[in-house]
């Protein structure tokens, strides 16, 4: 093997006195993937963003060298730096979403990617063929749109094109997927090792999911409060993780088959009764604003979820999910029928009792943006209770102390506001929030997507033992089979705002009937290097959209019923 | 798995921790300290006008002309000089503090309420009432300002408090416009979505979530319409829909004498300056607080 | 008074050159039976001429386009004699029909001249303004050249009147041609004729060639530059790019430009036809109280308010301005006497003050005026709240009574022609004095409106100083009654470029505000 | 785009009908009798009367005002009571005027504003920004009649740069855009400076760096242009905030635009005028706001996508 492309000796990185990272030291080597892994703030992202010489202002290098095919780049001037970021060393970074300029057109931010450092390329040329070499639909097309017209998953193959255009010698891949479904992220990563076997890159891979871990590195590095904990092998780490943080993180991983027995059906009264709810958004258009057209969010779906039950909702990103538990918690209007603990919840999106309001709870996807940024977090817990007219101040605060116990939060966290809090301290928040006013269902959205496996571990032991101790039942939105498979009784799989296939955890994982169960099933990365993925096609499929023109709809998918109540699609039996 | 879910946790209720006031913040801040002082100075000063002048500000001296009928320089029994009619120019300035104060902070103040309420009542109700405001706010927008002023003045006849009601009337509107954008914006945010699934009614929500959120902007529109107003006035003043005189206000000394700007400057850069330090004082004022009343702002400088 | 032989040419004139002169506000309209404000009054004089014309720089009067005139004895018909070959600027000569015509037009209510009113005295009028009648039955074109005006009174202003823009001569088909724009595009005989007019930026007269006085104009153009801050206008003189600032000197500039001899040579000045003064409305109290009135008149300090406008003004004791025919000498007026005034007030019932209001329009220097006033009052018990508003609203809350005072600065009376009746008319007597009226004090004295009358109808050479004799005693009366308080008559200052030639007279030239166009040249 | 574009119009045209309405209501009501100005001092009752009947204003204020609708459907609008010229005639002499330097004063705010505004946020926190945003505010501070005076005392006066005032040159455009963009100047500076500050920190820069972009592209290609977006939204309500100060710097530079006319027909009470002037500006901000409108998705892409 030759020498190490990208070495870094006793990197310390710090903010003021903080040291953030500390004496760090890896090597990198030709056509190997490294895999970081590490809870949030271990440090990850600073250390990516010191190879390529963009630590944010306020963060410094305080000691340590990186050599970059063998040049100390952190000697060189900024002049000289620049000519090797994106040439030598390129990045993509965690949110597809926001990476992308959104007043240029992809052609232009590739173009002048590849012209800044080769101003004698045919860029144009060059920039088409690295979007076909990320195996995007429509390539002339597609340089000629803009971001915003592009799904997630396109982004980010954009944002892989203009990483490698100029063939660099490390790509670093800060999270590349986690903001993405999982079907889309098994499409990324197929993509990344593709083109590496064809490029020979080395890459260094930034995550926190221990399944993308076991599947795509050849070395990972474990960090913890910025230092490294670990460094090993993928098979050894996997088979004999050394140090005890470590073997929590693997621990923590929640893999499929873990679920645990089956619960038998409860023949209780359902608590929330669904029946042939539609959701549809208007698009407006035209003279005086005529509605045009519409998007069909959610099509004639209809459920039941006992007390006591865990019901999951799966799906990819825009399928509806979302939109279901709006309509469950009176956020917006609705056709067909909604029930819940014996209360109908009105279709006009508006005027839900306050008694509705009391049975049912939403936890929403994002814990940051649903607590007002302005209000100590105890007193966003106790307004449940000021709200419904519960209790005096004292007793309230009482409460929130209580529940603040509850899901594991300090009591004297009480008074500071949302933005002192992790993401993981803030989703705890947003549950003792919904706890306040003791419910019978408590709709989760997603509400452990954006942590990390620790914290996600944590965060799902809590629904559980609540569940256990108060006798709540979920509705749990998710589009993460390993977690669904995890926790819930019952299980419905929505596919472009109808629900495709419904049944239990055993019949959904034991028997999945339809494709598209199918495919999110085996998109789930498994955290097991040894684990050989059968070679299946790879796909970069435009995602087929629900808005339909006024008076127009997508036909109605009916299920039928396959023993035991296990629905499946009509047809789609096979 | 229930082991390192319950760290921990704290045994009692710990006060909370000693919020220092709002006020005692600001104080931490120089500039806005020094913004505070500006105020309190002119505040001081149009209060105490009486005690700090040694000439009733209406009062044509003799001996404030020169024989050709020239204004008087600052010196000598002139701390800042004399008018065009001999009066004493400082004691106008300390008496139009007060009809300054008054225009600028109290009637600038209702306008920024007035718009705050309307974008407000717009962004978060929607439907007809909402549209209705929001057409009446484009009408007022595509409505010039002056001619409104200048009718309402002189329809009603010109007194202190219906130019300050005029402008108030007039100025309302810009506000009223960002202040609809913000809400709306606001009221799609996961948090009042969350309000409202706790069954929280509408006004808490404006009162309690919507509305710290719109202090930022409401801090800037009012601290600039201050000097903006104050023009205003002196404005309509000119055109005679103003304070009458011989009531002097800061707006109007400028455009009584503003052609004199060459041969005698003091009647021009002296309230010139006092309606800058006034706003600029606000401003100061309003950054800070701007900050200090931001939770997320806090402990970042 | 001014030395300017008659109609003489100045020996030392150039002809040729151009000046250029500025205004602030926008020309309104060169109509001669509309036009109706000092800016617009100059231009139509040197676009159009009427039959009788005045002696440049003075108020003689001389003939214009009628070259003679013979009054009939009873003063009751007038016989004017064309001058010949007069042409109008569209070629045409000029003839006894088209001043018939002009006479018709002013008169007639479609016009809507709001000068139809001098013409009041000749026969028909009231059929013609009632719209009655079309065109005035007592002008008769008699022959081409011949034109007979007859009256139904004797009238001692009629001349003045013949002076007057509103009688000027206009060719019937080119008023007929522009229709309601004649005034945009003004066709008459004068020295000066259209050449170019972009609304609100520049309006440019050429010389006529043709014009009937011969070697008159010397100027080739005048240019009008229209929208110039007069404090910009200034600054423009000083750097050499304006001749004459047409709103005259700014009183900002004024004492710099005195100040500077170079500068202060290059002023004119001279006297005005025109009062300042202060109206009392007679029908409410306090007014109602002759003795308040003539406390008012005592207690105005009227040399610091001249000294407060930089000295640009004389103080004034009478309604009359001093250079107007019938001015009393000898009358020493109320006097400023604080004591006096106060014990007045007391008579009056009233030593414990009165609360008032005092209006005045709103451009400078008239607020500061008021505000000087209103000390003064206040000296002696009057507490008089100022009311200052554009000048349309205070001519409104004048003439419907609704203003106790008002302060006539910036609408005050400045005569239409040197007549000591041209003072009493609208503003003092009892037909002003309805509703809408001009007579803001609301003083009506039918014993003087008949001592008016009877004035105005001794006419000719030979009653002439009868006649003066007879409007003193009409204004002494008046001031004795003391509907209102003069306070002062505005000196007129001219200021020119240092090429500006001709006799200073032509710049303060009393009916040609700024300066007579005609008869100036320049020495470059 | 066409619907779009129409339902636009037909908004902007029940704007401009209660402006239309509200004028009128409010010039109706004003203490000062048109009539009178135009009869003159000599004129007796009857004349009055005569002169009222003449224009109709003898009539009830809804057929005044339904005569006025009607006019202006066909393009007239009245004819001024004291410069007896058609209203139409008198602003469409002046509105080029008045338009010319609406653009200049944008271009000279914007110029100003946003080069400063940048400056400012790139040296954030160093005297440099502290020192402009202070004359920012003095330049929002700032009374305009001030300003013009001063501006053309040194720059023409003295200096002799530029014409005493006048028009026809781009040399007499300078001085008037500057002044009435001043205030402008400070207002943007600060939300560019802010908006500026945000978009540094956006991920797309990030991504713009680590492509190795030099900092000027990185900054006038990829930030400038996203700074410049919530700025465009606002440029359409300033044609309404000129309105104001386009009397004042075009009565001190003898600019002869509608701000002239305005000042002195607001002056003299000449109600056609005031009204003629009033529906223009009204259809000038109108316009402004629907030319924001529309040139909206031009720089941000995303917009089209509403529109649609
Ligand atoms: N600009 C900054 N100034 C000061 N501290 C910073 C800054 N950026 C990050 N940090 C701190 O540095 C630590 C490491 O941050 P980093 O972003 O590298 O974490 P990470 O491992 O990438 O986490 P995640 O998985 O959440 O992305 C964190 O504690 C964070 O709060
Ligand atoms: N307010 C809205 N107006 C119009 N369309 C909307 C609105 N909200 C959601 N949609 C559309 O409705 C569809 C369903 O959205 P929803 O948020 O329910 O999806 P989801 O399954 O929750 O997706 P994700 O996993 O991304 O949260 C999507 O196509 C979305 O674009
Ligand atoms: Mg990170
Ligand atoms: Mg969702």
């Amino acid at each position: 093997m030759t020498g190490p492309v990208l070495s870094v000796q006793g990197l310390t990185l710090a903010a003021g006195a903080q040291p953030l990272v500390e004496d760090l030291s890896f090597d990198l080597f030709p056509g190997e993937t490294l895999c970081i892994a590490g809870e949030s703030g271990s440090g990850k992202s600073l250390t990516s963003l010191a190879l390529m010489g963009l630590l944010p202002p306020g963060v410094k290098r305080r000691a340590g060298k990186i050599s970059l095919a063998g040049q100390d780049v952190t000697a060189l001037p900024e002049r000289r730096m620049r000519r090797l970021r994106g040439d030598s060393i390129a990045m993509i970074f965690q949110e597809p979403m926001t990476s992308l300029n959104p007043v240029l057109t992809i052609g232009t931010q590739l173009v002048e990617a590849i012209r800044s450092h080769d101003p004698d390329a045919d860029a144009p040329a060059a920039a088409l063929a690295a979007l076909r070499a990320v195996r995007l639909s429509q390539p002339d097309r597609r340089m000629r749109q803009y971001p915003h017209e592009l799904s997630g998953g396109m982004r980010q193959r954009v944002m892989i094109a203009m990483a490698l255009a100029l063939r660099p010698q490390v790509l670093i891949a800060d999270e590349p997927t986690t903001a993405l479904d999982v079907t889309v992220q098994r499409e990324v990563l197929d993509l990344l090792r593709d083109l590496q076997r064809e490029t020979g890159t080395a890459i260094i891979l930034i995550t926190h999911d221990m399944g993308v871990v076991a599947e795509m590195a050849d070395r990972v590095i474990v960090m913890q409060n910025g230092r490294m904990v670990e460094a090993s092998p993928v098979a050894e780490l996997f088979a004999r993780p050394s140090q005890p943080y470590t073997q929590a993180l693997l621990a923590a991983v929640p893999r499929m088959g873990d679920g645990g027995p089956p619960v038998a059906l409860p023949l209780a009264e359902p608590i929330a009764r669904l029946t042939e709810v539609s959701v549809n958004y208007d698009v407006q258009g035209g003279l005086l604003g005529r509605v045009t057209h519409r998007v069909h969010a959610v099509e004639q779906v209809s459920f039941d979820i006992a007390a006591g039950e865990t019901f999951s909702l799966v799906g990819e990103s825009g399928c509806g999910k979302s939109t279901i538990a709006r309509a469950m918690t009176g956020l917006v209007p609705h056709r067909g029928r909604i029930e819940i603990a014996g209360h109908l919840v009105p279709p006009d999106g508006q005027s839900a009792p306050r008694a509705l309001r009391r049975e049912v709870q939403l936890v929403f996807q994002d814990p940051a943006a649903a607590l007002n940024p302005r209000k100590p977090v105890g007193e966003l817990v106790a307004e449940p209770l000021v709200i419904h007219g519960i209790g005096d101040r004292v007793q309230r605060r009482a409460r929130a102390a209580e529940l603040f116990d509850r899901v594991g939060l300090s009591r004297s966290q009480l008074d500071r506001y949302p933005h002192e809090f992790s993401g993981g301290q803030r989703q705890r928040i947003c549950i003792a929030r919904a706890l306040a006013l003791n419910p019978k269902l408590i709709i989760a959205d997603e509400s452990v997507s954006a942590l990390d496996v620790s914290v996600q571990a944590r965060v799902l032991a809590l629904l559980a033992e609540l569940k256990s101790e108060l006798g709540v039942s979920y509705l749990f939105i998710s589009h993460d089979m390993a977690v669904v498979e995890n926790i819930s009784d019952r299980i419905g799989i929505m596919y472009l705002g109808q629900m495709v296939e419904m049944g239990t955890r055993a019949q959904i994982f034991g028997n999945p009937r339809h494709p598209y169960t199918r495919r999110l099933i085996d998109a789930v990365p498994i955290p097991d290097p040894a684990y050989v993925r059968p070679p299946a096609p790879r796909m970069a499929s435009d995602v087929p959209s629900p808005v339909w023109p006024v008076g127009q709809a997508p036909e109605r998918i009916r299920l039928e019923d396959i023993g035991a109540g296990h629905l499946v699609a009509a047809g789609a039996n096979g | 798995m229930t082991s390192p879910l319950t760290p921990a946790a704290g045994t009692t209720v710990t006060a909370a921790p000693p919020e220092r006031g709002v006020l005692a913040r600001l104080l931490r801040r120089p500039l806005a300290l020094l913004g505070i002082v500006l105020i309190v100075l002119v505040v001081a000063g149009a209060v105490g006008a009486p005690w700090l002048t040694s000439y009733p500000p209406d009062q044509q001296n003799f001996d404030g002309l020169t024989l050709e009928g020239a204004p008087m320089p600052p010196g000598g029994p002139w701390l800042m000089g004399t008018d065009l009619l001999g009066r004493d120019l400082w004691s106008r300035l300390l008496y139009g503090a007060r009809t300054s104060l008054m225009i600028g902070v109290l009637a600038n103040g209702i306008a920024v309420a007035l718009g705050t309420a309307v974008g407000l009542t717009a962004g978060w109700v929607r439907g007809w009432t909402g549209t209705i405001l929001m057409r009446l706010t484009d009408l007022m927008m595509a409505f010039p300002a002056l001619l409104l002023a200048i009718c309402l003045a002189a329809v009603f006849r010109p007194s202190l408090w219906i130019v300050a009601l005029v402008i108030a009337l007039v100025n309302w509107v810009q506000t009223a416009r960002v202040i609809y954008t913000e809400t709306t914006g606001l009221a799609e945010r996961d948090f009042v979505a969350a309000e409202r699934t706790l069954g929280a009614s509408g006004a808490r929500i404006l009162w309690h979530h919507i509305l710290p959120h719109l202090v930022p902007t409401i801090i800037v529109w009012a601290t600039l319409g201050i000097s903006t107003t104050v023009l205003l006035e002196a404005t309509l003043s000119y055109l005679g829909v103003g304070v009458q005189p011989p009531t002097p206000s800061w707006g109007n000394i400028i455009f009584e004498n503003q052609t004199y700007f060459q041969s005698a400057p003091w009647l021009v850069f002296i309230p010139g300056a006092a309606i800058l330090i006034l706003a600029l004082a606000f401003n100061l004022v309003g950054d800070a607080l701007r900050d200090v009343l931001d939770p997320t702002q806090r402990g970042a400088r | 008074a001014p030395a300017l032989a008659q109609s003489a040419p100045d020996p030392d004139a150039k002809p040729g050159g151009d000046i250029v002169i500025t205004y602030k506000d926008d020309v309104a309209t060169l109509d001669p039976a509309i036009g109706y404000d000092w800016q617009n009054w100059s231009m139509i004089k040197s676009i159009f001429d009427g039959l009788m014309d005045y002696v440049p720089g003075t108020t003689d009067l001389r003939p214009g386009l009628a070259e003679s005139y013979e009054m009939s004895d009873d003063g009751l018909a007038y016989t004017f004699h064309l001058r010949p070959g007069v042409k109008f600027h569209n070629g045409r000569e000029m003839t006894a029909d088209d001043v018939k015509y002009s006479l018709d037009r002013v008169t007639d209510p479609a016009t809507q001249s709001p000068g139809a009113g001098f013409f009041g005295s000749i026969k028909g009028y009231d059929e013609a303004a009632s719209g009655a009648a079309k065109g005035l039955a007592g002008v008769t074109a008699v022959d081409p050249k011949t034109v007979k005006i007859e009256l139904t009174r004797p009238d001692a202003t009629f001349l003045h009147v013949m002076a007057l823009n509103f009688s000027y001569v206009v060719p019937k088909e080119a008023v007929e041609e522009h229709g309601a724009d004649f005034g945009k595009h003004p066709v008459g005989t004068g020295a000066f004729r259209m050449a170019e007019w972009t609304i609100g930026q520049r309006l440019v007269l050429e010389k006529n060639p043709d014009f009937w006085t011969p070697g008159i104009p010397y100027l080739d153009r005048v240019t009008f530059e229209i929208g110039q801050e007069p404090v910009v206008a200034l600054l423009r003189l000083q750097k050499g790019e304006v001749d004459i600032p047409g709103d005259g000197i700014p009183p900002a500039k004024f004492q710099e430009v005195m100040n500077d001899p170079e500068q202060k040579a290059r002023v004119v000045e001279g006297g005005q036809l025109q009062t300042g003064y202060v109206t009392m409305n007679v029908t409410t109290p306090p007014f109602d109280k002759p003795e308040v009135r003539r406390a008012v008149n005592m207690a105005l300090n009227k040399d610091r308010i001249v000294q407060m406008i930089n000295n640009r003004a004389v103080p004034a004791n009478q309604p009359l301005p001093p250079s107007m025919p019938g001015y009393t000498t000898d009358y020493k007026g109320y006097g400023y006497d604080v004591e006096g005034a106060k014990k007045l007030m007391a008579d009056a019932g009233l030593s414990g003050g009165v609360d008032t209001q005092l209006f005045a329009m709103n451009t400078d220097p008239n607020p500061r005026i008021a505000q000087a006033i209103q000390q003064d009052l206040a000296a002696i018990g009057i507490r008089a709240e100022i009311k200052a508003l554009a000048q349309a609203n205070v001519i409104e809350a004048g003439g419907n009574g609704s203003a106790p005072m008002i302060w006539s600065g910036g609408m005050a009376w400045i005569a239409d022609f040197p007549d000591p009746s041209n003072f009493y008319g609208p503003i003092l007597s009892c037909s002003g004095a309805e509703a809408g009226g001009w007579n803001w004090a609301k003083y009506c004295n039918a014993e003087l409106d008949a001592a008016a009358a009877k004035a105005d109808s001794m006419v000719g050479e030979a009653a002439k100083d009868a006649r003066l004799k007879a409007w003193s005693d009409v204004y002494m009366k008046v001031m004795e009654d003391a509907p209102w308080a003069p306070v002062f008559n505005e000196q007129r200052f001219t200021m020119k470029s240092p090429r500006m030639g001709g006799a200073d007279a032509l710049y303060v030239d009393p009916v040609s505000i700024p300066i007579n166009y005609d008869y100036v040249y320049v020495n470059q | 785009m066409a619907a779009y574009l129409l339902r636009r119009l037909f908004q902007a045209a029940l704007i401009l009908l209660g402006v239309s309405i509200i004028t009128f209501g409010l010039l109706y009501v004003l203490p000062a009798d048109p009539v009178r100005q135009i009869a003159g001092r000599s004129a007796t009752a009857e004349v009055v009367e005569n002169i009222r009947r003449q224009l109709g204003l003898d009539q009830p204020v809804w057929v005044q005002y339904g005569r006025y609708l009607w006019g202006l459907l066909h393009g007239d609008m009245g004819r001024s009571y004291l410069q007896r010229t058609e209203v139409a005639t008198l602003i469409a002499a002046r509105l080029p005027a008045t338009l010319q330097l609406m653009v200049g004063a944008i271009l000279a705010e914007l110029t100003i504003g946003l080069t400063l505004g940048v400056i400012a946020a790139l040296n954030r926190g160093r005297p440099l920004d502290t020192g402009l945003m202070v004359s920012s505010f003095v330049a929002v501070s700032a009374p305009q009649f001030v300003v013009a005076l001063l501006l053309l005392y040194v720059f023409a006066v003295k200096l002799g740069w530029f014409p005493i005032g006048g028009y026809g040159t781009l040399d007499h455009l300078v001085l008037p855009s500057v002044t009435l963009g001043i205030m402008g100047a400070g207002w943007y500076s600060r939300m560019m400076r802010s908006s500026m500050l945000d978009v540094l920190r956006a991920d797309y820069i990030r991504t713009a760096r680590a492509k190795g972009l030099s900092r000027m592209r990185v900054i006038l290609r990829h930030a400038l242009p996203n700074a410049i977006l919530p700025i465009v939204a606002m440029i359409g309500m300033d044609i309404g905030i000129f309105m104001g100060g386009v009397v004042v710097v075009e009565s001190v530079f003898g600019w002869p635009g509608i701000g002239q006319l305005a000042w002195q027909a607001i002056q003299r009470v000449d109600i056609p005028i005031i009204m003629g002037v009033t529906i223009t500006s009204a259809v000038a901000i109108v316009l402004g706001n629907l030319l924001a409108d529309l040139i909206a998705p031009f720089i941000d892409p995303r917009i089209k996508l509403r529109l649609n």
